[in-house]
């Protein structure tokens, strides 16, 4: 869906912003899998994650349970869009709780604009009371950080989007 | 009660612990590996989080992992399942530390059930009877000769860290023995990092009988049943029935009042299973106590009508036993749905199902993970369903299961389904004549 | 027995009735038309023929159509499951002259069940309980007044070639009266090409309470206990329920006697459903005669452990019936899935399902002609499973009924699964305090 | 189908916003799986999920169960290949049995090589003692008979292929 607010930075709009709620609203309702329409270089494309002939859809979202589950359609999502960026993801490599700093008060490992060296520590993620040390593979600059501190991360999950150096 | 419980397994019995959950109106927390990110049990919890990669050490065996998992998510009880930790002593002590109600035994039951030697030393006090052979682990080399020639041969070598016929080996001489016991001894300290074996004698054409057991955290025991699981492949279970053509009443009873006095010497509690050989000349000997729900746990279910997973949420919670012996209802025949292909000697499947149909109708229950599109993993067991058909009397279930596993239809896979319709529908099954030499017997035939 | 029946229905009671023979060991001819060339019961089948186009008129109905399929095929019997020619005594009589045993009850029976008034009639001389009306068709609409006035309004109008609530008014003084009697009888002369029509007494607040009974062509009937099917739209079943939290055991006793001298007094044989309605002060009155095994039927199954399906082929082949009343061993509820949303309606909902998840698991059946890739047709019954839950307790029964609805899932259709969890689950219906208007109250609560 | 061909006639806006929201219904009630229709660099795509592997697949052919039935796809492919030879064939309008002639020791109805005209009776299927006569539409010649005498047919059975006179 995001593909819809690029549409909308054209001049002479395709469509107006109300036609494209509008489109959006119907588009959901439908069984399609992709509209996309071209017009004088611009472009409006819906898709929805297509899940068809292998995978079961996620019962959480059909069902309208709570479902605070990491959802892996939306992490592809995320990890695309920012590899689409020409930027690479520091992951957890375990289940635990974030932590941007090595303690209460003391200061984040890295903050958006650091230059980070290979190996250098990111942040921590603790499970069973053991400090993890995350560390970024590669020498980069942070671009973003994707989660809060003491927020409890999944295996894999994106921590912080890196742009590599040269 | 519980309002938040986290299932540390995968497959066919996350999904049956889910559905537990749910009933009881408790919130369910399934964990995956990444091998298993669409699978079924991550698509039915209420919650689900990636705890690590494919390989199994790295998460469904990972402690570390489980327990921030069970930590991020704020359960209060962890379910096991059967295989992975279920029956790890260190990692129910874990829990337990981490103010974890672990959902199976306790840490001491479990500790004795896993010492297989010290479990028969346990037993034998108790008066219940035991195949002759060694009085716990073996000292030296010698006196599994010494011992093997007071009870003659053949004689089987087991670990004593080992289950589930892992580690097992069988021995017709003192050569052999020896040899044996040395393999037996090494490959036990590689695979459990315990070395100890102890041996005893092979009953020959010996059929194998568990029976179930319940124990709430007030010393109250009850046994629900025998199950006959005596159709194995690679000394894992095929076909399953209850009740077992070989038992007359008089010697259920005996046998039954035997795995309440495993329970009861173990203090056990939670569901557990005791595991007897039946001799042809109808005595019976203890193995060992699986400390765990069973594989199989649904045979006594649709017998009794007893939910068994929900029964050890309720006694993890405290909550008393609260009755006696359950009458079995109906005769009930379950068949095991492995990816494996019986042509080339049950060779592992893994792959895409691209479509699947799971039979249904009057007594049929199908526990699965299975749907269509499901990608079997290559990383774990292959057990892809049990299809279990309950009867009033033996011959209509032998005729619904027969009917559900031909209705059965995976496609891309070869399975264990229609080998299991085949061997129930032979002649052999019908007239009950069950031992462990069925299977390879009715192999060879249909080679020929 | 029978070596070759042919099945003359479609959707999940084929189905069923293919499992029965498989299990019996019999050949299974399913018979389909063009819209349901990939149906499940085509597919499961051991042969399958194509009978004709997708309307029903021209294939399903069509009499010829079926007797030569059945010819073709060489088969000794037909069942024709429920709907269709399932009570069509011409259908019957036609089997009969080719030779082919209708696994059903006799000509005779289904003449005397399908005209209305004059099984009232008929009831009304064994003593059972009637609602106060017309003892048979109404000869002018003077009468109608005149009995009106009698038993007091409001009164309802029925169609005596009518039943399952097909052609029925409701009139609540003497000028909707008159009305109603002449459109319900040109309406019954078009569409049963019988304008015959009668009243009786409306019951308000009367509970739908149906008792199922089985015949041998030897003159033995057996009763196996009512089911409550009080929960209905549009004047068809949505929920329905063992036993009956209306009954006390004195009232059940009393009217599985009248159940049964009903079926006696219609020389009822093969399975059927005698259906009264009980009044708030606990009288009860029989309202009809359903020839036929009910699409509720597993409810009875379920709580008997007896086949339904298997028993009326068994019956029909001439064996006998053998045993009495059967203990009910659970409380059992079932809840329809229909292609249908309860948010415009109940409208109508075919297409194609994508993907699709059926529950199973402990105490869970499911009959379905579902799989992923279906496309419902919309030439038919909306009816797409059958989702049924035994439990050792009536709130057991409510969870298991609850969480496999939750669990059943079908992609792109809207059905009534969930709208039977949320009442299932609701608390009036777990009070057991059913009515007729409860599905309404329902509604009408969900939308403020 | 058509909405999208006169889509591509418009000179400036490919469809307006109301010719799109038809278009998407209009797509959605096909069998279609994609529509592209692109012009003068403007561009419209409407996708789904591709569910081409809906069916279940024949479990007899797949247990191997003797199953006399006549299975679909072979009657599709008879067709198919049928047609690709320009040939037309008369399908049984009902279940029953075929008969070539009009009794025993008559001669039949047609043989290949005959030539028949619109409405000739071409062959007979036997439903409940009544025989039906089955006619050929077209004036055609008789190019293969596809089922032998006596042999019971399905509703919509191909009986016998013809060669339609131009």
């Amino acid at each position: 869906m995001t593909a819809a607010h690029k549409a909308a930075e054209g001049d002479s709009a395709l469509l107006d912003f109300e036609e494209l709620q509008e489109l959006i609203r119907l588009f959901e309702a439908t069984g399609l899998s992709e509209i996309e329409v071209e017009e004088n270089g611009k472009r409006i494309r819906l898709a929805k994650a297509v899940i068809s002939e292998t995978h079961l859809v996620p019962m959480q979202e059909v069902k309208g349970n709570a479902a605070p589950k990491a959802s892996p359609p939306v992490l592809n999502d995320l990890t695309e869009s920012l590899l689409a960026e020409g930027l690479v993801t520091v992951d957890s490599p375990m289940v635990g709780t974030y932590y941007a700093s090595s303690g209460p008060g003391a200061s984040p490992f890295v903050q958006v604009g650091d230059t980070v060296d290979a190996n250098q520590v990111v942040c921590i993620v603790e499970a069973m009371k053991i400090m993890n040390e995350v560390v970024s593979k590669v020498p980069a600059i942070v671009e973003r950080i994707l989660v809060r501190n003491g927020e409890p991360v999944e295996y894999g999950q994106p921590l912080i989007a890196v742009r590599p150096l040269a | 009660m519980f309002k938040r419980i986290l299932i540390a397994n995968r497959g066919e019995i996350a999904v049956r612990i889910i559905r537990a959950c749910r009933e009881m109106g408790i919130t369910s927390v399934a964990v995956y590996s990444t091998a298993d990110r669409d699978s079924l049990h991550a698509e039915l919890a209420d919650e689900s989080i990636c705890i690590g990669p494919a390989s199994a050490a790295d998460s469904y065996l990972k402690i570390s992992s489980i327990i921030a998992a069970a930590e991020i998510a704020d359960v209060e009880a962890i379910h096991p399942g059967y295989g992975f930790l279920a029956e790890s002593a260190r990692f129910a002590t874990i829990c337990r530390e981490s103010r974890l109600a672990f959902i199976g035994p306790s840490v001491e039951a479990l500790a004795l059930s896993g010492d297989k030697a010290q479990c028969r030393r346990k037993v034998l006090e108790t008066g219940v009877p035991v195949a002759p052979g060694s009085h716990g682990v073996l000292q030296d080399p010698g006196e599994a000769c010494r011992i093997a020639r007071e009870v003659g041969y053949p004689v089987l070598v087991k670990a004593s860290a080992g289950g589930g016929g892992r580690g097992m080996r069988i021995a017709h001489n003192e050569a052999t023995l020896k040899h044996a016991v040395a393999m037996a001894a090494s490959e036990a300290e590689a695979a459990f990092g315990n070395g100890g074996v102890y041996i005893e004698k092979f009953i020959e054409q010996g059929r194998h009988i568990e029976f179930q057991v319940l124990g709430d955290l007030h010393g109250n025991l009850v046994c629900l049943g025998e199950r006959e699981c005596t159709i194995q492949r690679r000394h894992q279970k095929l076909i399953e029935e209850t009740p077992s053509t070989a038992l007359t009443p008089e010697l259920r009873e005996r046998m039954t009042k035997a795995a309440l006095d495993v329970a009861r010497a173990a203090g056990y509690s939670s569901a557990g299973t005791v595991e007897f050989l039946l001799a042809p000349d109808s005595n019976f000997h203890f193995i060992e106590l699986n400390a765990r729900i069973q594989v199989e746990h649904p045979v006594t279910e649709e017998a009794t009508g007893i939910d068994l997973v929900r029964e050890q949420i309720r006694l993890a919670a405290g909550e008393p036993l609260g009755y006696e012996a359950l009458p079995a209802l109906y005769h009930v025949i379950e068949a095991r749905v492995y990816a494996e292909d019986p042509a080339l000697n049950f060779r592992p499947n893994p792959g895409i199902i691209r479509r699947c149909h799971i039979p249904g109708g009057p007594g049929i229950r199908v526990d699965t993970h299975l749907f269509s599109g499901y990608e079997v993993p290559r990383y774990y067991d292959s057990l892809l369903a049990k299809v279990i058909a309950r009867g009033n009397t033996r011959t209509e279930a032998i005729e619904r299961i027969s009917g559900a596993l031909e209705e059965l239809f995976v496609e891309n896979i070869a399975t264990t389904a229609s080998l299991c319709a085949r061997i129930i529908r032979g002649e052999r099954f019908r007239r009950g004549n069950i031992g462990p030499d069925l299977l390879a017997e009715y192999l060879e035939r249909e080679k020929v």
